[in-house]
């Protein structure tokens, strides 16, 4: 367990655990204010999942790359490297918010860092991701667009309809399927007649991988190499991240539909503490310094429900502008 | 008479043409085990068992494609969009297949099939998840487009929906599912194509559906108060269209307001606003007024997706226009 | 080849030879009315796939089982035994045609006959086959749905959704892609990531089976068989039929974008050549035989159109009828 | 000035912007090795290869999102639907994807990209095949919508759609890429919400937009004959509407007819007639009406469909009405 650590550099290493306990303590924050209806609509936690989108976007270059998400989306905002005041204050709908508190939790966005979205139409931004690779190819870039959606979202015929001409044109994108096992209260093998989602790869000529989405390293190492791989030959990948949301859908819903029992035997599985236990067997990290660590994560997801509280709300008139350009 | 919420009132629509019926079924996401996503369809599953309430994929084109195709050979199938905003992945299969495979078989297929769900904006839900869509499917010949506003109608006219023998659009509204009112125990349908009158009056006409009923008959109390007398109509169907029963208030009124929670430009509300004035032409005594929402996206923050909304408020200036009060 | 032959009925050998030919003759004298300008808009012609509906209806029971395709229908519809009067009154536009002048040759039905179309939208008609075959499965019947569609319809969406729900669901419906290697003007090797579409099935968990559209008893004997499969077990099938059509897309399309001797090469592969060789040598049929049932045929077509031509514009007012039931 | 098609109009606009612009690309069914449906982009592949002149397969809703993700990330996509009904399958990324990017992400991002094809009804095609879209895309807040009907505005304002930075609905139609009219061979841009009168004329305003242009001219030069002096204001733009224009027109003349081939419920046709009856209230003379398609799916019966939409006699019916010629 300690050796295979070593080959990480371990300021990686240290910003992905610091990431993954960042995106659990600002949801648990914005858990929080919702509770408090500081924050309303839906509002769809990634905690349990943290690994997938950290060790992911660690293994790629925003500089030239790009990402892409449904609405479960704080995670990936925050592992792009957004700015939890930004990001709380568009939960809380405020003027300082990302999206100018248009958009909200479904909808964050930071067109610099090469954020895309924060989408809500389920399985709808699949094409808007070849799209920016398209991009990406035209002007002869050395890009990748990362692109994640749900185990839900691959059953919708834009996924079929998009990956067959990302195939079929070569394009630099490569498709993360979160496979949490639910779309909202169902069971993704209720609804899917292919029970190995990265199997579906086969029908666009195209490399199907399937990576354990709760090992952030796994997670780093599958995108290190894809992204590699994508980058030379131009060939759209299709990756099933098999991990675990620990809440309910969304704020609103109890997920009774998941026994106690089986929640509890994922959290066993959680991918902060095995990567905390990696770093710790390797002498990478002790226990004081796991809690400083903590303890700023918590006070950044603190200062950012402050911030946002203190944040303006916008202007009524504000709703007539951002339609066109 | 009970009280039972919209929500229940639509749970025993279904509930009673199932038992009658057993070409009737439910399809739809989350609408079996999970009980439907806003509880509409509560114990059906257990009742009917999951032949007859069926949970799908998230494939809303096709599944609502499957529907027609059960409702050409002889089914009875209830399409649940989990919200309106998502029957646009199947506008196709709507516009192209349901509205037109009667005609262009020249009238050789029934299509007895009922897509519905929650219409229009709730709360902080930014702008692709809140959309009042009766503009796209009322253009559409070939569809019959209802918009029940209370338990009553809702009852009545789901259960006259199941019955039709033709592709109904049934539009609820999120906030309206909690809403109560007295539905009685007897059965009873309410006619398709028939609208309203939800309160008589005689200075003013205020044509309406949907969620914004109640923020109509709230203005129309305020105006009361400053002794306007208005009569509000509930369209609840809104195609095929009630057109005497506009023509007749209006040409008692000579005032007219029209009130539609969805974009003004090419509108439900703005055709009606255009008829009114079209045939009561001599009879009108200002301008129609159209009282939609903003012409904007929907914003998230909450002030603001209120602001881009109908309103008392703006019902009561809509008002003061067509009676000259300033 | 006489040997393989002799396993059949020999009245159903002769029912195919003349559906296949009948089809023929019929669009031979469609495209004629055509250029006199008889018949309008869009006229896709069959000519060179007959074998694969005449085959694959032949093996199934319309007593019980469904039909249903695309506009390119004549084929099927004159093979599912509707009078070929009342289609091509309908390709006329005329109140005895089968949809009484509203649909024409994209919209061809008879529901009697249980043959749902005739359908226009690329695509769009794959999941009603689904409810169709839905139909039969809460009905507890025995039946089974062939719905048919082209190679360029299989990258769309409602394929992808609606195999899974079939398959998830059990639903007897058997999938036939017609690949007669073009959507309009577009090889399609040129848009589809994998080149052997029947292999598309494993991402649904189905069988999946390529046969010889140009072989009528290949055709036969494949939906006999899956058929039989699909009514004991509830799962549905997908084939590929490759098979290739002579003339150009539609009617106003020259078909420039294949060369003569890529249409010459698969002419000589011609389908009613080849049953009627295969029956010969088995002395089950002699030239003037085929003769006769060929001038059976033609007249069958030319009174057709003659009817077509008898047969009374709908009067105005009928536009305003079969809106609703 | 040299007289060349529609069709060449469009063409020409497509080479020239992507002469000047090497961020435009084309892409949709059949528009490279074909040369498109309707041959509108003959010749472009040879000019300007297959990286930017992009032959998709069957897929609207996919390449259509293609293309907006690509204008999100800096190109200039031109997305061509072989005609606008199949749009509909595409429908929610245009309607929740392109009118609602820019909004939603507090305006992050530009969407620079066009939606182009033959609108509304040809000939002999029955009901899946002949639909005016305009009332579809002119509802949606975030979308512009134009409809040209001459060569001269068809390619004017295409080229001002191609660097516009923002969603453009461009509407063509069958029956007029044929159609010939003058256009110089200097550079021109037409804005992007200008109407345009077409006829000038002191007694009846008609307001109309696309191929039933032509039917209006015609009927106008009828009523000349009766000594009624028309004007025709062509919209060209749909959204953003040209409000001046119109008030300016109908405020002369007393009296409006409106010319959509669009059905008649919840249509931008629906909606100007209720504008200008609002609007112009105490300077019409007469109601204001509406002459559109009649409310059915289109049969394919050549007569039928003849009869189904607008026409010289219905507009001249509609002219009695409000000039009280009988
Ligand atoms: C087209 C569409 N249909 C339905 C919904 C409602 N909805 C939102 S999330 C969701 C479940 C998606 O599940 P999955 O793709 O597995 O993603 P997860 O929520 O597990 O991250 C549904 C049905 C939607 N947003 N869009
Ligand atoms: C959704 C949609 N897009 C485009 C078209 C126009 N169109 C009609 S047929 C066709 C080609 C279809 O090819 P294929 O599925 O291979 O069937 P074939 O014509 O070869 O029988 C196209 C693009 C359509 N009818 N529907
Ligand atoms: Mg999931
Ligand atoms: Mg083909």
């Amino acid at each position: 367990m300690a050796d295979g650590i070593k080959k990480y550099d371990s300021a990686l290493l240290c910003k992905m655990l610091e990431q993954m306990v960042l995106i659990r303590r600002f949801e648990e924050k914005a858990a929080q204010s919702y509770g408090l209806k500081k924050i309303g609509g839906f509002c769809h936690l990634y905690i349990g999942q943290e690994a997938v989108a950290v060790g992911a976007i660690a293994a790629i270059d925003l500089t030239k790359d790009y990402v892409i998400t449904a609405y479960r989306d704080h995670g990936h905002a925050l592992a792009v490297g957004m700015d939890a005041n930004v990001i709380m204050a568009e939960l809380y709908g405020r003027i300082e918010g990302c999206s100018r508190g248009k958009g909200g939790s479904m909808h964050l966005f930071d067109a610099d860092k090469h954020f895309y979205g924060g989408h809500g139409i389920v399985g709808a931004h699949i094409p808007l991701a070849a799209g920016m690779a398209m991009k990406i190819k035209y002007r002869e870039e050395d890009g990748v667009v990362l692109c994640f959606f749900g185990d839900g979202a691959i059953h919708q015929g834009s996924f079929h309809e998009t990956l067959n001409m990302a195939s079929v044109w070569k394009l630099p994108v490569i498709y993360i399927c979160e496979n949490n096992q639910y779309g909202m209260g169902t069971d993704f093998r209720r609804v899917s007649s292919q029970p190995q989602l990265y199997k579906m790869a086969d029908s666009y000529n195209m490399p199907g991988i399937e990576v354990d989405g709760m090992d952030v390293l796994a997670m780093y190492d599958c995108i290190k190499e894809t992204a590699e791989q994508v980058r030379d030959d131009n060939v759209p990948v299709l990756i099933e991240a098999k991990t675990y949301r620990y809440q309910g859908h969304s704020m609103s819903d109890p997920g009774t539909y998941r026994t106690k029992d089986e929640v509890a035997s994922y959290k066993e599985n959680d991918p902060i503490v095995i990567l905390n236990n990696k770093m710790a067997a390797a002498g990478l990290i002790d226990d004081k310094q796991y809690k400083e660590l903590d303890d700023k994560c918590k006070k950044i997801a603190a200062d950012s429900a402050e911030f946002a509280e203190k944040s303006q709300q916008p202007d009524i008139k504000t709703m007539y502008e951002d339609i066109f350009a | 008479m009970p009280v039972i919420t919209y929500r229940e009132a639509l749970r025993q629509a279904i509930d009673e043409e199932m038992a009658r019926d057993d070409s009737v079924l439910l399809m739809g996401e989350e609408v079996a085990q999970y009980n439907g996503a806003y509880k509409v369809s509560r114990g059906l599953l257990d009742k009917y068992g999951d032949k007859r309430v069926i949970d799908t994929p998230i494939t809303e084109e096709s599944f609502t494609g499957i529907g027609i195709g059960a409702a050409m050979a002889g089914l009875r199938p209830i399409i649940e969009w989990m919200t309106f905003n998502f029957s646009f992945q199947a506008f196709d299969q709507i516009v192209n297949n349901a509205a037109k495979m009667r005609y262009m078989s020249g009238g050789q297929f029934k299509l007895p099939i009922v897509f519905r769900g929650p219409n229009g904006p709730a709360e902080w839900l930014s702008s692709q998840h809140s959309q009042a869509c009766a503009a796209f499917y009322s253009h559409v010949p070939g569809l019959k487009v209802i918009s029940a506003a209370t338990a009553y109608d809702a009852k009545g006219l789901l259960k006259s929906a199941i019955r039709d023998d033709n592709p109904v659009i049934f539009m609820e509204a999120e906030f309206l599912y909690g809403l109560e009112g007295e539905v009685p125990e007897e059965e009873y349908l309410i006619p398709i194509g028939q609208a309203d009158i939800k309160r008589q009056g005689k200075d003013l006409t205020i044509i309406t559906f949907g969620k914004v009923l109640h923020t109509a008959l709230k203005a129309a109390k305020e105006l009361e108060v400053d002794g306007i007398d208005v009569e509000v109509i509930d369209l609840r169907t809104l195609r095929p269209l009630d057109e005497g029963a506009i023509i007749k208030s209006v040409n008692k009124t000579g005032r007219c307001i029209v009130v539609d929670e969805s974009w003004p430009y090419a509108s439900v509300g703005s055709y009606i606003a255009w008829f009114v004035s079209n045939r009561c032409f001599d009879m009108l005594d200002a301008q129609v007024e159209l009282v939609s929402s903003e012409d904007i996206p929907m914003p998230y923050n909450h002030r603001l997706e209120v602001a881009a909304q109908p309103s008392v408020e703006k019902i009561m200036a809509a008002a003061e226009k067509v009676l000259y009060l300033n």
